[in-house]
């Protein structure tokens, strides 16, 4: 059982090869059942994690997951059910502290409070207080700056925590939950928003505290990951447990048909033919320049053509497709879209001059979800829906009807609020809004971040389909499964593109030119 | 106009609309209606217009739906009542006004007392006790009040010819105690031999003679520290005050007279009495404003400690009978 | 940042689920979108039975008219706040533009001598002179909340003083009035036996359901609302509806300081003070939400129809005068809290 | 996922990714955050210049104590909505708390005839009844906000209403005269040749600095305004905090109504009435931030002070009386817009 998974390296943690562990489980949820009005988030479900096993647990978008998390953190309580923590009941609800001896968790939800500094976000309710009783920030800064030196995160600790990245704040989550010296350590979703790079640094440390005997449970959509530091597996659909196995006994396919309870295999993945050298040119993006961000781009993208932006965080590749579509002016360059210049710096420019946008975020970016489905579809075509700035309800109920039956909406009527979709349904709404007027250029970023196996193939089938109907599409992302459906694969590194690589790329290429490490063609 | 339900031989119905009810002088003005219209044998209908001109021609909307034969009111803003005055006219129901006199239009009679008197009196009186020389603070109203105007432009005048010797500070309060304190403690503090204080109404006295205390000028007018403070209004405060040498002199405004002879005139209205410019029976005189408007000046007799008699104004004593403010509560 | 977690977040429960569970399309959903619409219907249902009750004169043809028209200037605040509101902003300095923009215009046409005008212009010019004004106070706020991305509560409530000073200034806090002829028609011509500004306010709510709900405009207003970056994203031009929405809202404020003060046939210097409260009240009792994005036209107007026939039938009802402050107060309170627990959601 | 990208994005443009790769240490940061909180006394100085110059009265010690006199109470109402703020709330209805509180001591406490009170309970009670009325007045926004989930905004606007209202009935209008000497003596005594009250004020911003900075109660505060769900994941019991920051606020809102009570010998039934306009004027000059989770008790003394200083020289100025509220307002605004300008960021 324990984990010769795949890519793992580390010794195995259970040293009592082939059977279960003695004593009792670190962390035991039984019959848990939980409801938000009248949706059931968790249906009379289960886990055990054993002391020292690193425990995955998946499954779709909306399966109960973070809810899971939430009530074994003692932020919410469940409806029925039991939470054990070694074999002893759960601390009473409001005793945070002793919670947080039992568990420690990096949450889905950030949980960063941006206008405090990083010091105190680190140590926030846990500080030190001077003889007076009143808080001493010196030594409050001293233990946080040996906080983030564990981690080698080269932040300030006075820095306010919304100067920091991205990555620096999941760091400052991480480094935060691991200082309590739990022994339990959830992780939910860690790796979402973290570069290649990062998560390398994330594993190493998480192998170490491994090595301590730390117990892990570990959600993530990147199945790659559960085989890369996982044991064991946990499956939940619809609310329910399903199945839970060691890790090397659930081979990938196994795992996604337990996920989405349907034994078709995943398709290979395609081998797209590339569209003519001949087609036309559609985007012709010219020594594009955002200072800070990225210098001097330049490539071009054919009709039918799909081509991959890749990068780490940082790289540039997302600031320059949102330069495409208008949402940043470039301070200098080009972008020509079928032929013509559409105003740089303006989104309507773009999508009136025939581009398509799937927003990196859907949630920032994606969709109003107060709105329904109709409205958030159809919100980049005003103009199709009447005349002279009326709009008809009927042409446009109409549209969306037509938009959620080609992306497969599951939802009763195109009036119902985006809100009460799943993740991958509304990240299908986005795709509809990019599709909706009917783009010659679709650009993508991060076209399947969040969204689960089943609903991620089924995007990305559609940009296929959408290329396939002659128009352009730019994919930035860092997501292997993304770019693995590009024609060629243009890498960045520090704002410049470093690597144009045709489809047929190995995985390592492609991480070793997002790293900087360029091999020469 | 008459509705079916009221034959005629029953009381009748008058609506008094009552201009706000966040000041001593009209909260007294509200207690004493009622009275009245009970002795007079009027049903009575009352509202409240806030201060709010737009709410007090809504109000006489309501009025006029619950066909009432007569109306007082106290319209704030003499110009913006005009529109209601006209519907008034055309349904031949016969208005009152109280305290403010329309800019325009026709009213059956104005019962006001004259804020002009109110600022000269206290002139005459300031005037008197300071010798001619001196400074003096004046707490006005609000900018946006009439009568406030009045007594601003009457004290003003009155002073500039009588006591060209005497200094004028006008100080803007929007009647609000807080602000009249702040004002009057800055003027204090850039001139601290400032002998008099007019206060245009109420609402600024007490904390006037806290301020007044606590810089130890509170003091008996013998003494040459003394500072002169005159009030306005007569509510039972300022009488006690008198009496007790806090203050030294304040015009009677006359609440409990406003509202009977709003009552009275309007009854005479009903009953289709009319009246010419004259003396009245009731010590007071009405005089033609214009074409159509007579105005009742009911008189606003100063108050002072010795009852005496200042720049030709005479004055009577806090413990007289026949003020107001000793005859409530 | 973090607030837009909120939004999301809040979103993901609700009612949806069972929705999603029977697998008709169409339906439904806009039905009880409408019937949310209806919420304040019973309550001045209510208030109706209640009024006629202690007052047989309520329900006279001659009281409605009543509490129409005294409405109905107002009325065009909260139409005018609802289009802020519902693009995500607000307009604290809307009562002063109540104000400020008809006093100007008399200040600027009313003859020296006659009601301390200066007399610049002649009294044709009124209307379009109060229009203007809106216009530019609209212009200000917009420049300072859109161009310059200040805070839209901060900016306003500034306004709000200021403008509220110029006009005590130009007046000298004295009332204006022999107002020109143009400047008193609105408020007092009655067009088919019903009051001019009856009309007006009613068409121009009607205006406004059709503006905010079909229309790219309307639309466009929700979607800012909901989500900015969103909209951004969507190729919606956010600052400019914004701004059309921010100087929409203060040429409507002007028009109901001029349906006023035709009404009043004079400006007072106080025009308009305070009356930001009543109107944010009847927004928020009518279903707007202020956090954007929420809330329909037909709403507000329930929302300041209940308050005024409240303030109606208290009038009726001969409340002491003392205690119509608070009963009011109570009654809003009430309002507020009970259409917050029916509008379900705890946050908005 | 999603939501938490949510948050991480906004970051991800603008000077996030920069901060990111600047990875220099401690000096600056902590510095500027202080020097942050000094951003009004340049303009503190600047009007004291001016104010010296147009009259020399102006720094003589006599109206200095003046202006931190009169500032005193409403400074209260600043320092209450202060740590409302933080916590991410409003409390509109402080300003009716501030004239009800002490009414109702009033209506207790003075005998009948001597001026309209009813004289039920001793003089002595007339603080102990203050402070409970401010606290009950706080209980019951807390409940409606915290314990029911109701907008901030809206109960306290309904509360506001209300309270106001209930001053006018109980008092009927009319202002309280002849209080008991206990409920005069805070806005009276002298200490050491300073008013009694401007000690107090002085003190109780003084321990609102340490309350806010130094002490887990504060941090809470500022944990709940930035993001209470994060604040509730790190174990602060956030509706106790809540609850406890409303209270104390509808608290220091009736200590100051009492303390301008005893100043001016009397309750008026109008005292605080638009007061909140300047107080949240005075907040956000001062640096803090509607939206809750920043800005410090020093940066709102220098706010409520700057407005009192410009209202000091205006006086002193002599400026006519109707320009003199358009003046104050403009020079709001600008300080308004310059604040916010100088503070960086364009939304909070
Ligand atoms: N606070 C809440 N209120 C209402 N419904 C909720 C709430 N939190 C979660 N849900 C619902 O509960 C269900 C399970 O949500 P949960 O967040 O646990 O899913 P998940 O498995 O973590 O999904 P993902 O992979 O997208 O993170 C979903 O239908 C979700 O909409
Ligand atoms: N966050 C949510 N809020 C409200 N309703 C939800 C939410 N998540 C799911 N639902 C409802 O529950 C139903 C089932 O959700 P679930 O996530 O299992 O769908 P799914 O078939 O897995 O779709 P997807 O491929 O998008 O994940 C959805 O059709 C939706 O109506
Ligand atoms: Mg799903
Ligand atoms: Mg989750």
């Amino acid at each position: 059982m324990s984990g010769n998974g795949k890519s793992s390296t580390r010794p195995p943690s259970a040293p009592d090869d082939g059977r279960a562990p003695a004593g009792p489980p670190v962390a035991e949820a039984t019959d848990i059942t939980k409801r938000y009005g009248s949706t059931v988030a968790l249906d009379h479900a289960r886990i055990t994690v054993r002391s020292g096993e690193t425990h995955a647990l998946v499954g779709r978008n909306g399966a109960g997951k973070s809810t899971l998390v939430s009530i074994l953190t003692g932020l919410q309580p469940a409806d029925s059910g039991e939470i054990r923590f070694s074999g002893q009941p759960a601390p009473r609800p409001s005793d945070r502290d002793a919670w947080r001896q039992q568990v420690a968790c990096v949450y889905q939800k950030s949980t960063i409070i941006p206008q405090l500094t990083v010091a105190e976000n680190l140590l926030i309710n846990r500080y030190d207080r001077g003889r007076s009783g009143l808080i001493d920030w010196r030594t409050l800064r001293r233990r946080a700056r040996d906080l983030l030196a564990v981690w080698s995160v080269d932040v300030d600790v006075d820095a306010r925590a919304m100067d920091l990245s991205v990555e620096q704040r999941q760091f400052v989550e991480i480094a935060r939950a691991l200082s309590f010296g739990a022994r339990f350590i959830i992780l939910d979703e860690p790796t979402a928003q973290l570069d290649a790079a990062a998560i390398d640094r994330l594993f190493d440390r998480v192998r170490d505290l491994q090595n301590q005997g730390v117990t892990f449970l570990y959600i993530s959509h990147h199945l790659q990951e559960i085989y890369e530091i996982c044991d064991m597996v946990t499956v939940f659909r619809d609310a329910r447990h399903i199945v839970t196995a060691p890790v090397a006994e659930l081979p990938r396919s196994e795992l996604v048909a337990a996920m989405t309870g349907d034994a078709t295999a995943l398709e290979a993945p395609r081998s797209r033919t590339a569209p003519a050298g001949s087609a036309d040119v559609v985007l012709d993006v010219a020594a594009l320049t955002l200072d800070g961000m990225f210098q001097d781009v330049s490539f071009q993208v054919r009709s039918g053509e799909v081509v991959g932006l890749a990068g780490s965080g940082g790289s540039g590749r997302t600031e320059v497709a949102e330069t495409i579509v208008g949402l940043r002016a470039p301070h200098a360059g080009t972008v020509t879209v079928d032929g013509r210049h559409p105003r740089a710096g303006s989104v309507s420019a773009a999508l009136a001059g025939g581009v398509g946008f799937v927003p990196q975020d859907r949630h920032h970016q994606g969709l109003v979800t107060g709105m329904s489905i109709a409205d958030n579809a159809t919100m980049t075509i005003p103009e199709r829906l009447g005349s002279a700035g009326f709009l008809s309800t009927r042409r446009r109920d109409a549209i969306a009807n037509t938009l959620i039956d080609e992306l497969a909406i599951k939802t009763p009527g195109p009036d119902l609020p985006v809100s009460g979709l799943s993740g991958g349904n509304q990240q299908k709404v986005v795709m509809a809004r990019a599709l909706a007027n009917d783009p010659r250029v679709l650009v993508l970023i991060t076209p399947t971040a969040g969204v689960d196996v089943r609903s991620k193939e089924f995007l990305l089938d559609k940009v296929d389909e959408v290329a396939g109907t002659g128009t352009g599409v730019v994919v930035a992302s860092d997501e292997l499964d993304d770019l693995r459906i590009c024609d060629r694969v243009l890498v960045m590194f520090q704002g410049r593109i470093v690597a144009d690589m045709p489809s047929g790329w190995s995985d390592h290429d492609i991480v070793a030119a997002m790293e900087g490490l360029t091999v020469d063609a | 106009d008459n509705s079916p339900g009221d034959g005629g031989s029953t009381t009748p119905v008058v609506g008094v609309d009552y201009p706000r009810s966040d000041t001593d002088f009209w909260n007294s003005y509200i207690k004493y209606t009622p009275q009245f219209a009970t002795e007079l044998g009027l049903d009575l209908k009352t509202t409240n217009s806030q201060n709010d001109v737009a709410k007090l021609t809504s109000n006489v909307q309501s009025f006029i739906s619950q066909g009432v034969k007569g109306i007082a009111m106290a319209p704030q803003d003499t110009a913006a009542i005009a529109p209601a005055l006209q519907t008034l006219a055309t349904k031949k129901i016969p208005v009152v006004t109280i305290d403010t006199r329309p800019d325009q239009g026709k009213v059956f009679m104005v019962v006001r007392a004259d804020n002009r008197a109110y600022g000269e009196k206290a002139c005459q009186f300031l005037g008197t006790k300071l010798g001619g020389a001196g400074k003096v603070v004046m707490l006005q109203g609000d900018l946006a009040s009439v009568n406030g105007r009045d007594r601003t432009e009457a004290f003003s005048e009155c002073m500039k010819k009588n006591y060209p010797g005497i200094k004028v500070f006008g100080e803007a309060t929007n009647w609000d105690g807080a602000l009249a304190s702040q004002k009057l403690q800055i003027r204090l503090t850039e001139h601290p031999d400032i002998k008099g204080v007019y206060m245009q109404s109420s609402f600024a006295l007490a904390g006037t003679l806290q301020l007044l205390k606590q810089r130890g000028l509170l003091t008996a007018p013998t003494d040459p520290k003394h500072v002169f403070v005159v009030s306005n209004d007569g509510i039972p405060k300022e009488l006690q005050d008198i009496g007790a040498g806090n203050i030294d002199a304040t015009v009677s405004q006359p609440a409990d007279l406003y509202a009977k002879y709003a009552l009275h005139y309007l009854k005479a209205a009903i009953d289709g009495k009319t009246f010419q410019p004259g003396p009245t029976d009731h010590d007071s005189t009405i005089i033609q404003v214009r074409d159509g408007v007579l105005e009742d000046q009911l008189s606003a007799p100063l108050v002072t400690l010795d009852g005496g008699t200042y720049g030709g104004v005479p004055s009577l004593k806090p413990d007289d009978k026949s003020l107001w403010g000793n005859n409530i509560g | 940042m973090p607030e837009s977690l909120t939004a999301a977040d809040t979103a993901t429960d609700g009612p949806a689920v069972t929705a999603g569970r029977t697998p008709r399309r169409p339906v439904g959903k806009l039905a009880i979108a409408r019937l949310r619409d209806l919420a304040l219907v019973p309550a001045i249902v209510l208030i109706a039975v209640v009024g006629q009750i202690i007052n047989p004169v309520f329900l006279k043809p001659d009281n409605l008219i009543n509490i129409v028209q005294t409405m109905s200037e107002i009325a065009l605040l909260v139409l005018a706040q609802t289009i802020v509101l519902v693009a995500g902003k607000m307009d604290l300095s809307l009562e002063s533009t109540f104000g400020l923009a008809p006093g100007v215009a008399a200040w600027l046409t009313v003859a020296v001598g006659t009601g301390h005008g200066i007399g610049l212009v002649p009294g044709a010019w009124s209307i379009p002179v109060t229009l203007v004004v809106g216009a530019l106070i609209g212009i200000a706020n917009a420049a300072l909340i859109v161009r310059f991305g200040l805070h839209g509560f901060i900016v306003t409530l500034g306004m709000l003083i200021v403008l509220r000073g110029l006009l005590t200034g130009i007046s000298g806090g004295q009332t204006f009035f022999n107002l020109p002829e143009s400047m008193m028609y609105l408020g007092n011509a009655v067009w088919i036996g019903i009051p001019a500004s009856i009309w007006l306010c009613v068409a121009l709510f009607a205006a406004g359901i059709i503006l905010l709900g079909y229309t790219g405009f309307g639309r466009s207003l929700y979607a800012i609302g909901g989500n900015v970056d969103a909209a951004k994203a969507a190729g919606i031009r956010t600052d400019r509806v914004l701004w059309i929405a921010l100087i929409g809202a203060s040429v409507l404020a002007a028009l109901g300081g001029l349906m006023l003060s035709g009404r009043l046939a004079s400006v007072a210097a106080s025009q308009g003070n305070g009356a930001i409260f009543t109107v944010f009240a009847a927004a928020v009792i009518g279903g707007v939400s202020l956090n954007g994005g929420k809330g329909t036209m037909f709403g507000a107007f329930t929302g300041i129809l209940l308050l005024f026939m409240i303030q109606n039938v208290l009038t009726l009802a001969g409340v002491p005068a003392q205690w119509i402050g608070a009963l009011n107060g109570a009654i809003i309170l009430i309002a507020l809290v009970v259409s917050r627990i029916t509008g379900g959601r705890a946050q908005e």
